[in-house]
């Protein structure tokens, strides 16, 4: 399957965007301008972007904590998450979420979950929808190598097989939950391998290859809406801390080094100067885009104002 | 009015609401061909097919977390869990998602969802069968509370739980499934809603209030007619809905009386009771009082099972007409201490 | 590996009492002498008494609801198990616990569960202590086939197979979790493929045949200590209902009749009779010792006082 | 006294009776390596490594389960749970299992377990990561419950709830890890156990009692002091452990003051403030009373994550000024209606 060089741009400039608002999610921790935390996908951006470009607008997902990948690839506006972030009242969740909640129905985001794989069902009953009203519409489930050692991954899966539902169960493996290395937290290597529970179809891909995964995604979409679900483990690494207060004791700087050379954005790069030829004035044109959108977004936020204590009590129950 | 069931009120509000709404869909485990284990879906499936009720397997955590995705994208799922105490495995599919979701994502969208489920002792089936566990679900912002004493209530509150665009705990009342009562004609079934929130007087008096929900509200009825055998003229308050709990009707009931005991099968320690005694503690009602508030309540234990014991560790109409009496006299003791 | 005369005897008397023990409790609440529900093993006796028989009285078990034969096969005394059926003073659980709760910490059983699934973390725990002291010791799980579905399921077996824990994981599989089959819970005919998802291994035996079960179970129990757990699935089949208010609308009476045709008791008293030439003689005195057995122990039980209500309240908490 | 922050006091408890018995391990997520998400067990693994320091996969339930199958079978497993809000991912094991299993099988066996979790709202973490949920596991008979408020309660509570024979649940505060306070030598720590079940004066007064426990004894005493500023003596009573609680000292200040506001930071609805009014209601403090019980709680909403709004659905040291304030004039009130 051919994938256009327009597709490819967009891929492109998705993956930067998502690197840029980081980075500057980042520096305002930096300067002590947010409170909480945040959990930053640098160095797997390939996972969110790919997989999220490749869904149709009534497609569902449903994100993780290191989810803002997984949001611009749907196609989040970046102003509403970053004021989300700053915790402001034009923020996707009105600044009552934060980062680790950012939620945007409109786009088919079904939220980020705070829970480690507590998303996990919340797609199986999202996909019910789907199916029950047969809309021919997919329900993508992220989570990371270690929600998969909760026992809601295991019914989720299970009862998603049994009944057939749309779902892609993403994995994005990057090795570690936390401070855990994969190899301490369960016995075998290939995580691809935990869909034969449910006889259910599962497969390993290279997590920092960008067109492969829109790829498998689209062909994914169309598996699982004949035959149900099924998953899709993407292998890549967080280059950063687990969260802004990890002192990474727990891993080498060369490990660190030896995937950031694997970054998913300099290979996207070189494929579309390379291959594509695709002139560098393009792509530079790309980037300063993508950060011209990250400060925008800023300066929205920013500008917002501050949630209101007296009207949040009458958003807890719905009419 | 005919009489029927408690669980056959149960059936009929589901059914209802299913036939006038094809977004109502009822999953939950062997629902469909057994029935349930205490039989109230029973014929549900023949009716409804298996696309809306839906067998499940043992993994209660998915099935409310299924039903809570179903719900947050355009269905109304009613879930059951076979028996109450199963709630421990959906916690976090509960609390940190669908009483959560809508809110902490800035309002967006709702969650229309019943999870119905049977409580309480007295059928053998000792202590990982048996809890009252109301208390934990009052304690989530996000939640709403059902638990009906009659199958008039049962009837009417379901159907109105199903219309709310909010998970509703409906705790369904395993001793009461059997019992008969006054329910109107399926004709008149579609008037027959009972808003969440309101609290009823099951009966009316002057010396004392009971204050109870669920199967105690017969005990604590049964209770009062004795009373008034010795002329004590007893309020048995039903709060039916304890979240959101009907606040007015509580406290007026207590500035009424001046006498006040709360009865429940759970567990005293951190109990619901606790929640009564503290909305009236804090009101006006407080100067109305005419002796402590009491609270009669499971004993702190795990529901044994042997019979005896297991009779024994919660309430039951004598022991709330002996506790009667006692707050009674305690009010004498005070007008002596005055 | 030969197999003794001798233990096959032991094998069939502790089957013959299982079945007799359990005919007695139905018979009980035909006369309406027992409230609450149980749930009986009938038809599936090879599984508890094979499995237990082949362990050392220090290894633990961890019965399921249906745990009659598992409690006698691990060498229970059959009178406090019924005078924990009738609720007594003298039963194993002071009438506490009831049938669906039968434990006995002084020959390894550590409780029966009434919630599907609730052994197989405790069981991990039970074989971590054996690890951690550095007992030559194992600890074996029982479930059903229901209980795979559990998030449970999958949390134990993972984390018992990461730390290598001494632990016989056996499946019970009976085709049904109350009225739902086996292909209506889970997408796979043979449960003991979820053992790849831990690397570990799975093995799937034929649940009627005692014989096998115990050869099986003494291996396993040399393999646990050395490599870590391993997932043993018996297929077998329940005679009764599900519980004592079954409709069993869900199977069809020829499916129950043709499982009756493998009865595990009848199998190896032809063995003995036929493979071993014991005297028949010998094997009806056995049947006869047997059913005097639970006839003492119901004695035992009708004989035993009540527990009194006054002294419950200071058995919640330990000193 | 040397002054040590509540993170060492803990890490110092679990140190030491890690020393003294073999048989305690410590199991949790990212405990090892990591020192907890808080930094709590920093440098443990080191001193006493992988076998009895062990980092578990993301697996709450086991981990819970694991710990209670340990204890039951000689073990005294310290389990934490990174976040309070994960005891919903463990319930079954928490309170079908570890709360039950000695009751349930006649009091065969003990099952000594500790769980540790920090909770609390103000550290920007939302609805998810923020809960108090200490209501509900008082409401499980087989369980204790303990928070300690100072770095002091914290090492003397722990080691003692390391020493019990029952599951106990700690809960942290997460607000207080960096706060320091006084705290015996290391050569006397062999003494300092505080038993649980004993509530404590944090300050004594005469006019109004503050009960309360936590971070919340915290800001009670912060308001304590500005009150004294205008002449209003108050009694601050840490209640320390919930379960079982020391009734005694609740009734008794009650009495002594006439005057009872309680605070704490989990959601008013259903909380344990809710069990605190009910003894006081219920005990001959009832007829010493000047005034209604009042519980300042928090609201009953998820915890928001903008920093505004969190720190404003919960009590500050302000809001409770401002409560003992309005109970001091209810008072008066009361005199001019009498
Ligand atoms: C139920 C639960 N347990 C623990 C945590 C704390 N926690 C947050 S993220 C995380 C690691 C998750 O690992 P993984 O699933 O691999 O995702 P990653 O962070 O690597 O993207 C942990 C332990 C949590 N948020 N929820
Ligand atoms: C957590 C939980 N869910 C549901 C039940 C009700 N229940 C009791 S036994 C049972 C079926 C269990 O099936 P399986 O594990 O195959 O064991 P079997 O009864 O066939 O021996 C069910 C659904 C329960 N006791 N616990
Ligand atoms: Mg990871
Ligand atoms: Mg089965």
């Amino acid at each position: 399957m051919a994938v256009s060089d327009t597709v490819l741009l967009e891929l492109y400039r998705k993956m930067q965007q998502t690197r840029f608002f980081e980075e500057t999610a980042a520096h305002l921790f930096s300067l002590g301008k947010v409170h909480g935390t945040a959990h930053f996908c640098i160095g797997e951006e390939a996972s969110g972007i790919g997989v999220g470009h490749a869904l149709k607008n009534e497609d569902y997902i449903l994100q993780t904590h290191r989810g803002h990948g997984q949001a611009i690839g749907k196609g989040m506006d970046m102003k509403r998450m970053m004021a989300e972030f700053l915790g402001k009242e034009t923020g996707c969740c009105k600044g009552y979420g934060g980062c680790m909640h950012i939620a945007d129905f409109s786009v088919g985001s079904l939220g980020a979950n705070g829970i480690v794989g507590g998303g996990l069902s919340l797609a199986v009953g999202a996909a019910l929808t789907q199916q029950y009203l047969g809309k021919n519409n997919v329900t993508v489930c992220f989570f990371g190598d270690g929600a998969t050692n909760q026992g809601i991954f295991h019914e989720s899966l299970n009862l998603a097989s049994v009944w057939k539902l749309p779902v892609i169960f993403v994995c994005t493996n990057n090795l570690y939950g936390m401070s855990t290395h994969v190899s301490k937290a369960m016995n075998i290597t290939d995580i691809a391998v935990r869909a034969a529970s449910y006889n259910m179809k599962g497969i390993s891909l290279d997590g920092n290859d960008v067109i492969t995964i829109y790829k498998e995604t689209l062909q994914a979409r169309d598996y699982v809406l004949q035959h149900g679900p099924m998953l899709m483990v993407l292998n890549t690494y967080r280059w950063m801390g687990h969260s802004k207060s990890d002192a990474q004791l727990y891993r080498t700087k060369e490990e660190v080094d030896e995937w950031k050379n694997r970054d998913p954005i300099k290979q996207l790069r070189k494929t579309l100067l390379e291959e594509r030829h695709i002139p560098v004035k393009k792509i530079e044109e790309i980037d300063q885009e993508a950060e011209i959108d990250v400060e925008q977004a800023l300066a929205f936020a920013e500008q917002s104002p501050e949630p209101r204590l007296d009207s949040i009590l009458a958003d807890v129950y719905a009419d | 009015m005919r009489e029927i069931t408690y669980a056959d009120a149960i059936r009929e509000a589901m059914s209802e609401e299913m036939r006038r709404d094809s977004r109502v869909i009822f999953i939950g485990e062997d629902i469909g061909v057994y029935g349930g284990a205490f039989g109230v879906s029973r014929g549900m499936l023949e009716e409804f097919g298996e696309t809306r009720v839906r067998d499940t397997p043992i993994s209660e955590a998915v099935i409310v977390g299924a039903a809570a995705g179903a719900a947050m994208t355009g269905l109304r799922p009613i879930a059951e869990l076979m028996f109450s105490d199963f709630i421990t495995l959906a916690m976090d599919q509960l609390v940190n998602q669908a009483a959560k979701n809508r809110f902490q994502f800035g309002s967006q969208g709702a969650i229309p969802l019943v999870i119905r489920t049977p409580a309480g002792s007295g059928t053998g089936a000792a202590a990982q069968h048996s809890q009252s566990l109301e208390a934990w679900v009052c304690h989530v912002p996000g939640l709403k509370v059902v638990i009906p004493s009659t199958p008039y209530d049962a009837k009417g509150l379901l159907k109105a739980a199903v219309r709310d665009n909010n998970p509703v705990l409906f705790f369904e009342q395993k001793l009461l499934y059997r019992t008969k009562g006054e329910v109107p004609e399926p004709e008149l079934s579609e008037d027959h809603i009972i808003p969440l929130g309101k609290a009823d007087i099951k009966r009316s008096g002057h010396d004392l209030t009971i204050i109870s929900y669920g199967r105690m509200v017969q005990e604590s009825l049964k209770a009062a007619e004795k009373l008034a055998g010795i002329g004590i003229d007893t309020e048995v308050l039903d709060i039916r809905t304890l979240v959101p709990m009907d606040r007015q009707a509580v406290i007026a009931s207590a500035k009424k009386t001046g006498r006040v005991l709360i009865v429940h099968e759970a567990v005293k320690t951190g109990g619901f009771g606790g929640e009564i005694v503290s909305t009236i503690a804090d009101s006006e009602a407080f100067f109305y009082l005419d002796a402590p508030i009491k609270r009669l309540c499971g004993l702190d234990v795990p529901i044994p099972y042997n019979p005896g014991l297991e009779a024994g560790v919660v309430p039951s109409s004598a022991a709330i007409y002996t506790s009667a009496l006692e707050l009674m006299e305690q009010r004498q003791l005070m007008q002596g201490a005055t």
